[in-house]
């Protein structure tokens, strides 16, 4: 699977600053979260890091991408910058989403990063709203939609299959098969463990790509997303890879061994993509050290942004509960006027009265 | 004004709101071909053809996502369940997606999508096909929910579910299906939401009356001028998020008695809702406990006798108001 | 596939009589429908008796089945008297849920008749549950699961699956494709229209009988069960049939054709089985005439019975919401002592107080 | 009496359980190789073993209709949700299936099947993971619906969901699983639902907490007697369904007040349910309009600075009881 050439040395070389920016943002997301300036849940990516860039360098601008709560990565790869995915993690107003989301919760409209979904399984059948979306409109819009070994579970996945197919719809569905759904095993979850036939009963055939490699990701999302975008037909990606970290931070990890990850870790897909491209002359280690202390610059530069942000404001509490305007007229949809204390007294404007 | 069912009045809306905006189209389980359990998508698939009336799988949960997808994209789905019994099914699409979208994303999209389903028992359907679920949803901030009573209200609140923004929990009967009512003419008649109807003036009691049960309610207040010379002012909210509170305590603050009557569960149900609103507001303007009358606290049995024992009817809502005299 | 011999002659025949009564027995039901002594929503199987009648000979009384609203006939082919049934039509006391759920919902538990459910797909989880239960007993009991082709579209449907196949749990899956849901064609509704590999990518193998051909199908079946009861795992049957009549009695049958119905008629089960008894001697054409005459004799006692049995007392309405007893005291769960009026105000008895 | 946390008093009883009945076994999400989401199961996997301690896939409402289906055959399931806001995934199980089989089927079989989930806000999880619903289990016949706030009470409650042959909703709270109480030794020791506590006597104002809330109205009356004289009578109902109103009444016939605390969304939540159903028996008795507190009318945000302003604290309580007396 591995044995595709590089790409142009330009390409390739982002490819990789992609790779380290995500890989330094998370170990920074991890330590603010060990130094309670990140709260709730915070789960990192780290070791799936070319499963998300081979994808999302293989969509175009116009496409659409909708993934899980372990997205960070994959927002920073369509383009967000890193300040506001951190911010975000801090809830605070110049988070993407205003601190409101946090990092289950990311979203980049302008960069068509549709979401990350806190429920397993349930960004599934969206995807296929945006498939339906562009059918409907007639554009050639496609959309990738990630999730877990352990969303294939899910009653949507079958359902959202099922439909795709019926319908024809344009949309790659990504299976992150990181081995693990929490803290339980692919093989204590699935009785199929070869996830990409799991569509082929529905009629969404299945391929596999090595979600280590960035490569051989991009190289099979791009031809997943040509079939989607021209042959019009949804598609079932197995991206197998591998999360070198807990499920969350607070994760034990009794679930597997040590042995397990190290084994996994050798693997490590920036240290291999790194040492090919060392190979094959595309960077010299200097500049593999320059690169790296680079991402690592951009990672503290986007804590500081986070920090330097403000909190949100109180009275921002019930900002876009609703779409004001025409018969909505303001946040209290039915009636707040209680005798009793009502939260968030202290916001003014027309939301109140 | 033309006179029409409810089920064709809530057709027309569907209709002219297709013709208005190329954006507009119709999801759900049989509503193509078979032209919709309850026909109220009846002749659609023919008019707008298969890109606009879609015929889907039995897939509640998926085919609501879908439309969440396709409208954060800019369309209007409009997504029909076959009854609302079903839409628990769909109700993590409905709450923790759609209802949550908007505000965990800072505003950055909207989700203008209209769910449209029928409640109510009656027609002996039995426990899996016949609750009436409308305090489920308006409990849930970021929806919207309409129960229209009126073929008037069903397609003028249709049309402003489809036009607004925000998603729309629309909530249909099956047994006002059949009813006719009279519809004004004109395609921009829309029915706002957050205003409630005024349907009899009275002076004696307030009648809040919920979906179905706003024409229950209605009869009653007839029976109680015939047979009791109390005058019953009778409202329907129409809309119960956003909800028309003002109406209702205008009215309570003249009556000084309410009763309120819904087809649903006794517990936690709109009648609760509104008697904790009504008391906290207007607590010293009651001369009497708000009543309530509401659906019998079991799964909803299918034998007729028990059936129609188990839903409100119009000496239920009449002894609840005497009630509210005895209490003095 | 309707080459297996045909079976005892004792059995042959009452294969046949279940056929019969079921079919009168439906007919029955779809008349009184029409005078209103049954309301609701009525689903009558006439054209899929053998596909009811094959499989449930195949089963143990042991064994458990469970099936959907439209399961008149399985609930009279696995032994309760027909008049239980109707009055449950009816919405009499002597119904078999006593008028609480009408045709969409029977059951008969001695007969381990699991129930008819009104949720499509909604009894797949509740199989695997039995399935489970078994296991957990360490007992022989093997369970039945029928559904139909458009119910394969559901989530639980594919949750199911799996973890039917992941448990192993001893579990028939029936899927009864008579080529509708409602009055969506299966290749309207479902992507995949060879229903019986739907569920391989979950790791539970298909089978196909000809629901039209009872022996077929009782073989089928008996192979199912067989591989559900001794190796311990799930199996997929497809029954392939068709429903002659509408989907339920409000159905004008607009979406197939007259000639399509035609076609199949004369596949009729009752009528292609009948035939094959009388060529193979089993019986004359005379006692076809009789075991035809008394099928509708007992079809005709059902509506008596049912008739004759009276409507549910009104102080029966809060029976059985809940097991009363320990600590549940009364029907009324939370409280039911307002001032405003209360339902089934006139029962009298511990329930009330 | 042994000091413990809810979250051990919780394993306790499930340990004891299974200990004392072989049909009792777990099954869930993570219950099991990784001891449990909020490890309430710790423990019990290596204890019990695989057959009664299920590590499921993701499949909620799949997991709950197998434990229907096992229940009605005579076992004793207990699933765990890993948050009741995935229980939404399972409603159709949970109220279409396990709440009505009884009923629908005559009485012929039972569902003793109890869910587990935990809800409640503090964490900052966000909308998708934070939302409080016993108001929507409480609204459907056929449950029965604890919510705890002790560890005694974990302890007890679940003893007695377990022990019970109705389907019980028991929804425990993310922030009370690390808080210490003392636990009554002794293996039969349960709490019967329908039993309310009295956490503290009062006689100026009675306030009603649920859940997680009910510890945060015991300190709202702390404050409220050293600050401003009020004695406060502080009840937890420790179960919706049944509940005992009547010891809520006695309250308020002897204090003339009321508030009740909640962490849930406002309309159609349980202080409505309450308020209405005190209004309607305890009409004359009341001196001011029953007051809620509750959480704000918003999905839950993540932003620590917002998701505190979003439910309710001690200050909010106290302002609310005071409300009640400036209404006068
Ligand atoms: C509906 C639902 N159920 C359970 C959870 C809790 N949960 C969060 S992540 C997770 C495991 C998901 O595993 P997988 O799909 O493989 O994705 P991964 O975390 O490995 O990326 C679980 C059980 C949830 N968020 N939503
Ligand atoms: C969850 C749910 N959605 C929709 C319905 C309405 N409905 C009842 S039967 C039916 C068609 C089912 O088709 P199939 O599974 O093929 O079974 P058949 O009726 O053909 O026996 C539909 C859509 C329902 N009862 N439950
Ligand atoms: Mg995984
Ligand atoms: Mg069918």
């Amino acid at each position: 699977m591995a044995d595709h050439p590089l790409p142009e040395p330009d390409v390739a070389r982002e490819w990789f600053e992609a790779m380290l920016l995500i890989r330094h943002f998370e170990e920074r997301a991890g330590e603010q979260y060990a130094r309670a300036k990140v709260g709730g849940f915070l789960h990192l990516a780290i070791g799936e890091e070319a499963s998300m860039v081979g994808t999302v360098r293989a969509m175009r601008d116009t496409d659409y991408l909708i993934s899980t709560y372990r997205s960070h990565g994959q927002t920073i790869a369509r383009g967000t910058p890193p300040g506001k995915v951190m911010a975000e993690l801090f809830g605070r107003v110049d988070g993407l989403c205003h601190g409101r989301g946090g990092s289950m919760h990311m979203f980049d409209l302008p960069r068509r990063f549709m979401g990350g979904y806190g429920i397993v399984g349930g960004n599934l059948p969206i995807a296929a709203g945006f498939g339906l979306a562009a059918d409907y409109l007639g554009n050639e819009d496609a959309t990738v939609c990630q999730f877990g070994d352990g969303a294939s579970n899910q009653g949507t996945f079958g359902e959202t299959m099922n439909l795709a197919a019926l319908w024809s719809l344009p949309v790659v569905f990504m299976v992150t098969n990181n081995r693990f759904g929490m803290g339980t095993a692919l093989e204590r979850h699935s009785a199929v463990t070869d996830l990409q036939v799991k569509g082929e009963g529905y009629g969404v055939p299945g391929m596999e790509c090595d979600g280590m490699d960035v490569v051989d990701t991009f190289h099979v999302t791009t031809e997943a997303l040509r079939i989607a975008r021209e042959e019009r037909r949804p598609v079932l990606v197995e991206a197998m890879t591998y999360r070198f970290r807990g499920h969350s931070m607070a994760d034990p990890e009794e679930y597997r061994t040590k042995d397990e990850v190290e084994e996994w870790r050798k693997r490590d897909p920036i240290i291999t993509f790194g040492d090919r491209l060392v190979a094959e002359g595309v960077i010299t280690e200097d500049e593999r050290a320059e690169l790296d202390a680079t991402a690592q610059q951009a990672a503290d530069d986007a804590v500081a942004f986070a920090d330097a942000s403000p909190v949100p404001e109180p009275g921002s509490l019930y900002d876009d509960v609703y779409v004001l305007g025409g018969q909505v007229h303001g946040w209290y949809s039915v009636d707040e006027r209680g005798a009793g204390v009502r939260r968030g007294e202290d916001i003014g404007g027309e939301g109140h009265r | 004004m033309a006179t029409m069912r409810y089920r064709e009045a809530l057709n027309q809306a569907l209709r002219e709101e297709m013709t208005r905006d190329e954006r507009v189209f119709l999801m759900g389980e049989d509503i193509g071909v078979f032209n919709g359990a309850y026909k109220v998508t009846n002749g659609l698939l023919d008019e707008f053809g298969e890109r606009r009336v879609r015929d889907t799988p039995i897939s509640e949960n998926t085919i609501v996502g879908m439309g969440v997808g396709a409208a954060m994209l800019g369309l209007r789905p409009v997504v029909e369940l076959m009854t609302i019994n079903f839409s628990l099914l769909a109700l993590d699409q409905i709450v923790n997606h759609a209802s949550h979208i908007r505000y965990m994303f800072g505003g950055q999209v909207s989700v203008p999508l209209v769910v449209r389903m029928p409640q109510g028992a009656g027609h002996q359907l039995g426990p899996t096909h016949s609750h009436s679920w409308e305090a489920l949803y308006l409990h849930v901030p970021g929806l919207l929910v309409a129960v229209p009573s009126t073929a008037a209200d069903a397609k003028g609140l249709l049309k402003a579910a489809i036009r607004d923004e925000n998603p729309v929990v629309f909530i249909e009967h099956e047994y006002l299906y059949g009813q006719r009512g009279e519809v004004p003419d004109g395609e921009d008649v829309v029915v706002p939401f957050g205003r409630a109807a005024i349907r009899r003036e009275g002076t004696d009691v307030t009648i809040v009356g919920i979906s179905r049960m706003a024409v229950t309610a209605e009869k009653a207040a007839a029976l109680l001028s015939e047979q009791h010379e109390v005058e019953a002012e009778v409202i329907d909210p129409r809309t119960l998020r956003p909800l028309d509170l003002d109406t209702i305590l205008a009215s309570v603050r003249k009556t000084n008695r309410c009763v309120i009557v819904e087809e649903g569960w006794p517990h936690g149900g709109v009648g609760a809702n509104l008697a904790a609103l009504i008391q906290e507001q207007a607590f010293d303007d009651l001369d009497a406990p708000i009543g309530r009358v509401t659906g019998a606290d079991v799964p909803m049995p299918y034998a007729k006798n028990l059936e129609q024992i188990a839903f409100p009817h119009e000496p239920d809502v009449v002894d609840a108001v005497l009630a509210t005299f005895r209490d003095m």
